[in-house]
C-alpha cells in the first residue's frame, strides 16, 4: 500500500479500534453541533407543520410537491454510492475498495433513513402513514399496488433492509475483533452483535459466499430503486416530467453523487482517523476516474431529456423548458449545469484527481449541482403544466429550509454515532489485502 | 469424556501443515481459525457444501411469486378501479414482485447463512482471542486418551503453544 | 384459497380494461361556451352546496384557495380588437383519469356512476393525484379552516367538512345523487330519470348553459347534446376522455 | 310533501316558459299557482321549542321568497334542514329568475349567518360618526322614537320627520307612506346609486310611461346595447342572463327545445369592457358619454333621411360621429345595416351610457333606435309592464342624488325634524362631497333601520336591527315584471336568528307606541297581519277569476308557489314623443390636467357596495381580472406604457373633488383615453370582512348630475394617474391569460377536435 511497508496484522487493528473508543473534543463539538442543528433545525419544524398542517410548507395550488419530494430523491440518490459501488466492486474483486466500502454502506443506509425521514415530512397526514402499508385488516383495504408511490414504499423498504443486512454482516468479523479487544460491558455487547463469531473455516466460507449472494441481490435492487423513484414522476403526465429517459437520468444522477458523497466521506476519514496508510491516492483516483465517467453520461442524458423537450415542439413541453432554462430558477439551473457538467472536466488532469483537498471541493461541488437539479425537477415543472390559467409559481417557505438544512444534521449525527458502533473501517478485509504472514515470507 | 486442543500459530502455512498432518492422522473434528479467510483450505480438509444457495433460491421463488400474489389478491378482494386500467395489470405488479423477489431473497440467504454457519453461538466455544488479530488456530475434538498425539503433531507442525480448553 | 381460485377463474375479468363493461349510470356533462357569460353563480353556489372554507385573504395570495369550480379566462387580439373568451374548469371526471392511478392508498377511483370520487376518510395527503391532474382541478387542506360564527349553520349537512391534509374536488354533488337515488327506490322506480339531480352548478346557472345528465340515455339531454358539431372536450391530447363536453363559443366577427 | 327534492318539476317549468317571454301564450292567471310545489306553509315554521308534529329529522325543506339583495326581485326557494337555512335557489316557478341566480343572490345565506350583523337596538353614545353605540332594549328604543314623534305629531310638527329608504316596494311602501301620512308628512325618498333614475324620465320623455320596460332579449335576433351590463349587476341580470342564453342558443328545456332560429348576435359599445362586452360578437369602445350620438348615427342611417326625425338626424352623419364617439364610421355603417336588416333589432341603454350628464338625451337617443325598429310592445322588442297588481312603480319615490341632497337638507333646516333612514347606505355610495354629512350632523334625531353598522348607521342616533330578508315577511311587484303582471311574496324561512324586526314591524309598534288615534289607524297586530289583509283586498277584487275556495287556500297557494301573476299585457302603442337631440357630455376636470375618463363599474361580487361584507362575495373572482379581496384601476397597455407602469404597481388617482390610491390592471378590454375602478370595496365601516379594505372610486367623483334630472352623473369625472412607486401582489385566481395555441377553447369554428382516440 503506501511506500512506508505494509502495515502488520496488528498495526491494522490498532489504526481502526481507538477510532472506535477515543472521544476527541473535535468529536464531541461535531456531535453536539449536528445534534442541535437536527432537532431545532428538523424536528421542531416538522411538529410544528404537523401541527398546523402542510400548509406550513411553501407549497401551493399547481405546485403540490416541493421541496420535500426535492431532498427526497437527493438523497435516495446519495444513498446508491455505497451498497452498490461496493457491491459491485465486490463482485469484481477490486481490492481497493475494501479500506473504504463499510463509510460508503454507512452513508447508502443513512441517506436512505433521512429519504425516509423526507417521505413523511411530505404526508398531509402522517398519521395515517401505515395505510400504505400491506397489513391485512377488518376493512378488507389494501394499498393500491397500482400507484407509482406504492412501487416506491415497496422498493425502499426493501432496499433498506438488503443494505442494512449487506453493512451488518461484512461487519460480523471485525465485530468478533472489538470484542477480543474490549472489557465488561462492552464485550458482552459486541459477543452479541458478533453471533460468536470465532472465524473458522466453515464461518468464513459461508460468509464469503452469503455475503457474495447479497451483492448480487442488491446491485438490480440499487437500481431498480432510483428508477422507481424516478416513475413517480414520469409517470406523470406533467411535461418536464413525462420522459422515458427519466430512469436512467436518476439512476446515473444518483450514482453519481453518491460518488462524489464517497469522496467526501473519505476526505475526512482519512484526515481526522489518520487513514492516511489505507485510503491513498489510489483510492481518490481510481473514483476520480468514475466521477468524469458519472458526469459525462449524466451530461449526455441531460442534453438528451432537455432536447426531446425542445423537438417535440409542443406548447407544453417548449413553455417547461423555457421555464427551466430562462425562467424565474434559470440562475439555479446554470449553477447546476456547472458544477455537475463542467467542473468534472478538471478530472481529466491525474494532478487533481490525487490532490486531496481539491477533491473534497469538487466532490462537494457536483453534490450541490445535484441538489440543485433535484429541486429544480419539481420546482420547475409543476407551476408550468397544461392550463396557461393556473400556471402558478413555487417557492419554499421558511420551515421547508430549516428542515432541509436540518436533514443534513440528522444524516451526520447518525454518521457521527455509527464511527464510535462500527469499526469505519474493515479490518478483516484490509488484512486480506496484506500478504499472508507465512513462514517462508518470514525466511526471507 | 473428550477434549479440545487449541494450537496457536503465528504463520498461516504452519497452520495448513498442521491441518495437514492431523486430518492425515485421522482427526475429523478440525476447526482453523483466522482473522482472515484463508484460502486453500479446501485442499487440506476436503471441499466444503454449503446449502446457503437452494436458501436463496427458495427465498426468491417465494417472494415472487408472494409478492404477485399479494398485490393481485388484495386488488380483487376489494375492487376499486382506476383510470381505465385492468385490476390486475402486468407493468405495476411485475415491480411488485421483483422487489418482494429480492427483499425475501435476501432475507432467506441471511437465514441460510446462520443456518450453515451453525450460528449464532451464545455458549463459548474452543476459541482464543487473538485469533481475530494476528494468530491463526486449530482446534481438534479427541479422546482423551488421543490427546498426547494431537499436542504432538501441533507442535512439530510450529505451533507456538497448545491449549486444552474445556467446553 | 378461494381468492386465489377466483383470481384465475374470472381471469379475464380483472384483466378487462377499466373494469366495468358499462357504467349503470354515466354522470355527465354538457357546457354551452356559447351560453356562458362567466358571471361565475357557479361558484358561489358549489361553494355553498359542499362547504367549501373561507381561505381568507392570505391564504388566497398564495393559491391555497378552494374552488371545485373556477371560471378561466383567456384574452386573445389586441385592443380594439380584444376578445375574451371564459370557460368554466371542474373535474372532468375523466374515465381515464390521470390522478385515480396515482394513489397509493386507493382514496380516489371510479365508480360504478363514472364518477371519479375522492374518499376523504382513506387519503393520506401525498398530492400526487393533484400533481398528475392535468386540469388543476384538485384542491389540498393545507389547514384546517373555520368559519366565523355562525356562519357554520350554513354548513351543508350532506357534505364533509374536511380537514388539514386531505385533498377533495368536485363531486358532481354525489350527496344529490345519493338522496336522488333514494328518493327513486322510495317511489319505486329502479332508474333515476332526466332531471332528477342537477349539481348545484347547473341549477344556479342563469343561462342554463350547464347541462348534467346520464349520458347511457341516448334521450338525455347531455347525450344528445355532446354530440353537437361544437362539442370538444378540453386537452383531447391527453386521451383523459373526460366525462365533459363543451360546446365551442360560436365567434361571429361578420355582424 | 317537504321530501321533494327538486323545486321545479318539468311540468312547472314548462309552463312558465310558455308564460314567460314568448308572450303569445295565454294562460289563466292562476297558472302560476297550479305549479306543483310541496311548501309547508311557513305558520309551521317554529323554533326548537315546540317542534312541528310533521318534522322530520335529515329531512330537507323549501320555502319559497323573494331575493333583496338588488332591485331584481328574483323568486328564490330556499333549503331548510332542520330549521337552518342551507341553500338559495331560484324559484323556477318565478318568471324573473326561472330557476337561475347571480353570484350575490347566492351569497344571501350570508347576509343571515353573517358575523356582523347588529343584534340588538342600539343607541348612540359618543359623537356622531364614531360608532361609539351602547345596547338599549327594544322597548326604551322604540319608546323614545315613539315619544319623540309623538310630541312633534301632537304639536303638528310632523312635517318635520321624512324617511329614507332603498328600493322598497310593494305593501311595505303603502305602510310607510300611510305612516307617514297620519304624522302629516310627505317627506318619504327612495335612495339608491344604482336606481335608473334616467332610464325612468328617458322613458317618460319618449313613450311617456315612467317605467322600467320589459326587454325580451330572447326573442331578439340583434342587440345594440349602449353602456348596459345586463349580464353583470344592471337591473334584472338574472332574468336577463336567461333571455340571454335563449338569445344566443335558443331555448332549452328538455321538452319543448323550440325552432332552432339563428343565433342572435350582440353587440356592446361600452368604453370599459364589461362582462357583457366580453360576451359580444363586437365591442365598440366609444368615447364615454357619446352612445347617445352613436345611436342618432345609427338612426340616421336607418332612417335614410326619411320620417319625422329627418330634420333632427340631418347632421349626425358617420363621417361626425365617427369624430364625436371615436368609433369609425365604417363600423358605425356596418352597426347601422346590420341594425336595420335584422329581424328583431333591439337596442338597450344603461350603465355609462346613462351615467353621464347627459345621461336622458343618451337614453332618449336610444330609445329612438326602438322606435325606428318599431319595438315598442312587440315579441323581441320593449314591452312596458302593466300597472302592477299593487304599490307603484320606483320612479314615483326614486330620488336622485340632488332630491336626496335637498331632502336631507330641508329635515336638517325644520327645527327638531326626524330622519328615519331605512336599507339604503347613501353615504357610501355618494361622491364625496361634505354636504350630505353636514346635513346629517344638523339633524337632532337619526333613526337607523338595519342589520349592519354600516357607513350612515354611523351617524345614527339609535339604530334598531331588522330582519335579514329570509326572515321577514314582505312582498314585491318586480320591476322591470316580464312585461305581465307578477307579484311575489317573501316569507320567513328561518326564525329570526337574534332580537330583529321587519321594517313594517317597526312601524307598526311604533304607531302602538302613540297616541290614540295612531293606534286606531294602524291596528294590525304585526306586518304579517298587514300584508295579509292587503292580499286578501286583492283577492276579493279578483274573486271571481281566481278559482280558489276562499282566501286562506289562495294564501296558502301564493305562499307555496311564492309567486302570483296574470299574463295579461300591457298594450303599447309604437309612440315617440320625446325630442331627439344630442347633449355632448360634461366632464369634471379639465383634460390637461385629468388627461383620463374616469368610469367606474358597478362590481359583480359587491353591486353597488352592499356585497361587501359577505366572505363569499369577497373571495369570489372578479369576472374580468380573477381579482379578489381589493379595488384595481383598470388601464389599457398603452396607458400603462405612457406611465411607465406594471400590472400591481400603486397609481394615485386624483380627481377635482379628491384622490385614492389603486393598484394598476392592465387589460385589452379598455380605452387608452379611459381607466375605469370597480366599485363596492373601500368601506371605512361594514364589518370585518369589508372594512378598510380597497378603496371606493365614488369618494373621488365630482358631484356632477344629470342635466335633466338631477341623478348622480357617476360617469362624468376625468382624473389624473401619478405612479407612487409601490407595488402589490394581485391576489387573484388566474395565472396566464393567453391559450398558448393550447387545445382548451376548442377547434376554431368549421373545424372538428383532432387528437386521442376517445369521445
Amino acid at each position: 500500500m503506501s511506500e512506508r511497508g505494509q502495515p502488520s496484522y496488528q498495526e491494522v487493528n490498532d489504526a481502526v479500534l481507538p477510532t472506535m473508543t477515543t472521544f476527541t473534543w473535535r468529536y464531541w463539538t461535531a456531535l453536539s453541533i449536528s445534534v442541535t442543528v437536527m432537532i431545532f433545525g428538523f424536528f421542531a419544524p416538522w411538529w410544528y407543520q404537523l401541527f398546523v398542517g402542510v400548509g406550513a410548507a411553501g407549497m401551493s395550488r399547481a405546485a403540490y410537491w416541493g421541496t420535500y419530494l426535492g431532498n427526497f430523491i437527493f438523497w435516495i440518490g446519495l444513498s446508491h454510492s455505497g451498497t452498490l459501488l461496493s457491491a459491485v466492486l465486490h463482485i469484481t474483486q477490486s481490492d481497493w475498495r475494501k479500506s473504504i466500502y463499510r463509510s460508503a454502506e454507512a452513508m447508502t443506509l443513512f441517506s436512505l433513513i433521512t429519504a425516509a425521514f423526507y417521505v413523511m415530512v411530505h404526508l398531509g397526514r402522517l398519521w395515517f402513514v401505515h395505510w400504505t402499508v400491506p397489513i391485512p385488516n377488518v376493512m378488507g383495504l389494501w394499498p393500491n399496488f397500482r400507484s407509482p408511490l406504492m412501487f416506491d414504499v415497496m422498493a425502499i423498504t426493501t432496499y433498506l433492509t438488503a443494505s442494512s443486512i449487506f453493512i451488518y454482516m461484512g461487519s460480523v468479523p471485525d465485530f468478533a475483533t472489538v470484542r477480543d479487544n474490549a472489557t465488561g460491558l462492552r464485550r458482552k455487547i459486541y459477543a452479541i452483535m458478533c453471533f460468536g463469531w470465532r472465524g473458522t473455516d466453515r464461518e468464513w466460507h459461508r460468509l464469503g459466499w452469503a455475503y457474495t449472494f447479497f451483492a448480487v441481490l442488491v446491485i438490480p435492487l440499487a437500481v431498480s430503486v432510483h428508477s422507481i423513484v424516478s416513475w413517480d414522476f414520469a409517470l406523470s403526465i406533467v411535461p418536464g416530467l413525462h420522459h422515458t429517459i427519466f430512469a436512467p437520468y436518476f439512476v446515473c444522477g444518483a450514482i453519481f453523487s453518491g460518488t462524489a458523497g464517497i469522496v467526501t466521506v473519505m476526505y475526512f476519514l482519512r484526515k481526522y482517523f489518520h487513514f492516511e496508510r489505507y485510503i491513498t491516492e489510489k483510492h481518490f483516483n481510481n473514483l476520480g476516474k468514475l466521477l468524469l465517467l458519472l458526469s459525462l453520461i449524466w451530461s449526455y442524458i441531460n442534453m438528451l431529456e432537455l432536447f426531446t423537450g425542445w423537438f417535440s415542439g409542443s406548447s407544453f413541453e417548449i413553455e417547461a423548458l423555457r421555464f427551466k432554462l430562462f425562467g424565474f430558477y434559470a440562475p439555479l439551473f446554470w449553477e447546476m449545469i456547472a458544477f455537475c457538467a463542467f467542473l468534472p472536466l478538471v478530472l481529466f488532469s491525474e494532478k487533481i484527481r490525487t490532490n486531496f483537498r481539491l477533491m473534497l471541493w469538487i466532490s462537494i461541488a457536483i453534490n450541490i449541482g445535484m441538489f440543485t437539479e433535484r429541486f429544480l425537477i419539481v420546482a420547475t415543472t409543476q407551476p408550468r403544466k397544461f392550463l396557461p390559467d393556473a400556471f402558478s409559481f413555487y417557492m419554499p417557505s421558511l420551515v421547508e429550509i430549516a428542515i432541509t438544512i436540518g436533514s443534513f444534521a440528522v444524516f451526520t449525527t447518525l454518521f457521527l454515532v455509527f464511527v464510535k458502533v462500527f469499526p469505519s473501517m474493515s479490518m478483516y478485509e484490509v488484512k486480506e489485502t496484506l500478504n499472508l504472514p507465512t513462514r517462508k515470507g518470514a525466511r526471507t | 469424556m473428550s477434549a479440545n486442543i487449541i494450537g496457536v500459530y503465528q504463520y498461516a502455512d504452519d497452520l495448513l501443515d498442521a491441518a495437514g498432518r492431523l486430518k492425515a492422522s485421522g482427526f475429523d473434528e478440525i476447526e482453523l481459525m483466522s482473522p482472515i479467510p484463508l484460502h486453500g483450505v479446501e485442499k487440506v480438509l476436503g471441499p466444503k457444501k454449503s446449502v446457503l444457495r437452494r436458501f436463496a433460491l427458495f427465498g426468491a421463488i417465494v417472494g415472487g411469486v408472494g409478492g404477485f400474489l399479494m398485490a393481485a389478491l388484495s386488488a380483487i378482494v376489494f375492487i376499486l378501479p382506476t383510470s381505465g386500467r385492468p385490476i390486475v395489470p402486468w407493468p405495476p405488479f411485475l415491480i411488485i414482485t421483483f422487489e418482494t423477489t429480492i427483499l425475501l431473497g435476501t432475507l432467506a440467504t441471511l437465514i441460510g447463512f446462520f443456518f450453515s454457519a451453525n450460528l449464532p453461538a451464545w455458549k463459548d466455544r474452543p476459541y482464543l482471542p487473538a485469533f481475530s488479530d494476528n494468530r491463526f488456530g486449530v482446534h481438534v475434538g479427541c479422546d482423551e486418551d488421543a490427546a498426547e498425539k494431537v499436542e504432538k503433531i501441533m507442535l512439530d507442525a510450529g505451533a507456538e503453544k497448545v491449549e486444552r480448553v474445556k467446553t | 384459497m378461494s381468492l386465489i381460485k377466483d383470481l384465475f377463474t374470472n381471469w379475464s375479468v380483472w384483466r378487462r380494461p377499466g373494469y366495468f363493461e358499462s357504467f349503470d349510470y354515466s354522470w355527465g356533462m354538457v357546457i354551452d361556451l356559447d351560453r356562458c357569460t362567466g358571471c361565475e353563480a357557479c361558484v358561489v353556489a358549489c361553494t355553498a352546496e359542499n362547504n367549501l372554507p373561507i381561505v381568507g385573504e392570505k391564504r388566497f395570495s398564495e393559491n391555497r384557495e378552494i374552488k371545485w369550480i373556477r371560471i378561466e379566462r383567456y384574452w386573445s387580439g389586441e385592443y380594439p380588437n380584444a376578445k375574451l373568451s371564459f370557460i368554466p374548469m371542474l373535474c372532468q371526471h375523466c374515465d381515464q383519469a390521470p390522478c385515480e392511478i396515482a394513489c397509493p392508498v386507493s382514496a380516489t377511483y371510479h365508480n360504478q356512476d363514472g364518477l371519479n370520487t375522492q374518499i376523504y376518510n382513506r387519503c393520506i395527503g401525498t398530492r400526487t393525484c393533484a400533481v398528475y391532474c392535468p386540469y388543476e382541478v384538485r384542491f389540498f387542506n393545507w389547514f384546517s379552516y373555520t368559519w366565523d360564527a355562525p356562519l357554520e349553520q350554513q354548513l351543508n349537512p350532506d357534505v364533509t367538512v374536511r380537514e388539514k391534509g386531505v385533498m377533495e374536488k368536485c363531486t358532481f354533488c354525489i350527496q344529490r345523487i345519493r338522496e336522488a337515488k333514494d328518493h327513486a327506490k322510495d317511489d319505486g322506480r329502479r332508474r333515476l330519470r332526466e332531471g332528477d339531480i342537477q349539481p348545484a352548478c347547473a341549477q344556479a346557472c342563469p343561462t342554463k348553459a350547464i347541462v348534467f345528465g346520464d349520458r347511457n340515455d341516448p334521450d338525455s339531454q347531455v347525450a344528445q347534446m355532446a354530440s353537437d358539431a361544437r362539442g370538444y372536450t378540453v386537452l383531447k391530447e391527453l386521451n383523459t376522455s373526460p366525462s365533459i363536453v363543451y360546446l365551442r363559443r360560436v365567434d361571429q366577427e361578420h355582424v | 310533501m317537504a321530501r321533494k327534492k327538486n323545486p321545479g318539476s318539468k311540468l312547472s317549468r314548462r309552463e312558465f316558459l310558455a308564460l314567460v317571454g314568448t308572450g303569445t301564450s295565454v294562460m289563466a292567471g292562476a297558472g302560476f299557482l297550479t305549479a306543483k310545489f310541496s311548501r309547508r306553509p311557513v305558520e309551521q315554521l317554529i323554533p326548537y321549542v315546540v317542534p312541528p308534529e310533521d318534522y322530520i329529522p335529515g329531512v330537507a325543506a323549501y320555502y319559497n321568497t323573494v331575493c333583496n339583495l338588488c332591485p331584481a326581485g328574483c323568486g328564490i326557494t330556499v333549503r331548510i334542514r332542520e330549521g337552518r337555512a342551507k341553500k338559495i335557489e331560484g324559484n323556477p316557478a318565478h318568471p324573473v329568475s326561472q330557476g337561475g341566480t347571480c353570484a350575490l343572490g347566492q351569497s344571501g345565506l350570508q347576509v343571515l349567518y353573517n358575523p356582523d350583523r347588529l343584534q340588538t337596538p342600539v343607541t348612540r353614545r359618543g359623537e356622531r360618526g364614531t360608532g361609539d353605540f351602547h345596547t338599549v332594549g327594544w322597548n326604551s328604543a322604540l319608546t323614545t322614537v315613539a315619544s319623540h314623534l309623538d310630541k312633534l305629531r301632537l304639536a303638528n310638527r310632523g312635517a318635520g320627520v321624512g324617511l329614507l329608504t332603498g328600493d322598497i316596494r310593494g305593501h311595505l311602501d303603502d305602510l310607510l307612506i300611510q305612516f307617514l301620512g297620519l304624522m302629516g308628512s310627505g317627506r318619504y325618498l327612495q335612495y339608491a346609486f344604482t336606481n335608473p333614475t334616467n332610464l325612468y324620465s328617458a322613458n317618460a320623455a319618449s313613450f311617456d310611461t315612467a317605467q322600467l320596460p320589459y326587454y325580451d332579449i330572447a326573442n331578439s335576433d340583434f342587440l345594440l346595447s349602449f353602456g348596459a351590463d345586463f349580464l353583470g349587476m344592471w337591473v334584472s341580470p338574472v332574468s336577463y342572463s336567461r333571455a340571454y342564453g335563449d338569445f344566443r342558443q335558443g331555448r332549452r328545456e328538455g321538452e319543448d327545445k323550440g325552432p332552432r332560429r339563428q343565433r342572435g348576435q350582440l353587440v356592446q359599445i361600452e368604453p370599459r369592457m364589461s362582462l357583457t362586452g366580453a360576451n359580444a360578437d363586437i365591442w365598440v369602445p366609444a368615447v364615454p358619454g357619446t352612445e347617445g350620438a352613436l345611436a342618432l348615427g345609427i338612426a340616421h342611417i336607418i332612417a335614410g333621411g326619411a320620417g319625422r326625425f329627418a330634420a333632427a338626424l340631418a347632421e349626425f352623419d358617420p363621417p361626425r360621429v365617427a369624430e364625436i364617439s371615436g368609433v369609425e364610421a365604417s363600423t358605425i355603417e356596418r352597426l347601422a345595416r346590420s341594425f336595420g336588416d335584422a329581424k328583431a333589432p333591439l337596442a338597450i341603454g344603461g350603465g355609462g351610457a346613462a351615467a353621464g350628464t347627459n345621461g336622458v338625451p343618451n337614453l332618449v337617443a336610444i330609445n329612438l333606435l326602438n322606435h325606428l325598429a318599431g319595438n315598442i310592445g312587440r315579441e323581441g322588442g320593449v314591452v312596458f309592464n302593466p300597472k302592477p297588481a299593487f304599490g307603484r312603480t320606483g320612479m314615483q319615490r326614486h330620488g336622485s342624488y340632488l332630491d336626496l341632497l335637498a331632502f336631507v337638507e330641508e329635515i336638517a333646516d325644520v327645527d327638531d325634524g326626524v330622519l328615519i333612514i331605512a336599507g339604503t347606505n347613501p353615504l357610501y355610495d355618494f361622491p364625496g362631497d361634505e354636504r350630505l354629512v353636514r346635513a346629517l350632523q344638523r339633524i337632532p334625531l337619526v333613526v337607523g333601520l338595519s342589520s349592519f353598522m354600516d357607513e350612515t348607521m354611523q351617524y345614527a342616533d339609535i339604530v334598531l336591527p331588522v330582519n335579514s330578508y329570509l326572515e321577514g315577511w314582505g312582498d314585491d311587484a318586480p320591476e322591470p315584471g316580464v312585461g305581465m303582471r307578477v307579484a311575489s311574496i317573501s316569507q320567513p324561512v328561518v326564525a329570526p336568528l337574534y332580537d330583529t324586526m321587519d321594517v313594517g314591524d317597526v312601524f307598526i309598534r311604533l304607531a302602538q307606541r302613540m297616541d290614540r288615534d295612531m293606534q286606531r289607524a294602524m291596528p294590525w297586530p304585526d306586518f304579517h297581519a298587514y300584508l295579509r289583509n292587503a292580499w286578501r283586498r286583492m283577492y276579493d277584487k279578483r274573486r271571481d277569476k281566481l278559482d280558489y275556495v276562499d282566501f286562506d287556500a289562495f294564501w296558502t297557494a301564493v305562499l307555496e308557489a311564492g309567486v302570483w301573476g296574470e299574463t295579461r299585457r300591457a298594450s303599447q302603442r309604437n309612440e315617440f314623443h320625446a325630442q331627439v337631440d344630442y347633449e355632448p357630455p360634461v366632464h369634471a376636470g379639465n383634460d390637461v390636467d385629468y388627461p383620463w375618463y374616469f368610469q367606474p363599474f358597478v362590481s359583480q361580487g359587491f353591486f353597488d357596495g352592499r356585497g361587501a361584507n359577505l366572505p363569499w362575495q369577497q373571495e369570489l373572482p372578479d369576472p374580468m381580472t380573477s381579482i379578489v379581496y381589493g379595488s384595481w384601476i383598470e388601464l389599457n397597455p398603452r396607458t400603462a406604457n405612457e406611465l411607465g407602469v406594471d400590472e400591481g404597481d400603486i397609481l394615485e388617482v386624483s380627481s377635482p373633488a379628491g384622490s385614492l390610491r389603486a393598484p394598476v390592471w392592465i387589460t385589452q378590454g379598455i380605452r387608452p383615453d379611459t381607466v375605469a375602478m370597480p366599485i363596492g370595496q373601500g368601506h371605512t365601516s361594514f364589518g370585518r370582512y369589508a372594512t378598510g379594505r380597497g378603496a371606493n372610486p365614488l369618494s373621488i367623483l365630482s358631484a356632477q348630475v344629470d342635466s335633466r334630472t338631477g341623478a348622480f352623473a357617476w360617469g362624468a369625472t376625468r382624473v389624473n394617474l401619478t405612479p407612487t412607486g409601490e407595488r402589490i401582489r394581485f391576489v387573484k385566481t388566474g395565472g396566464w391569460s393567453r391559450t398558448l395555441d393550447r387545445q382548451i377553447l376548442g377547434p376554431r369554428s368549421g373545424e372538428t377536435q383532432e387528437g386521442g382516440d376517445h369521445g
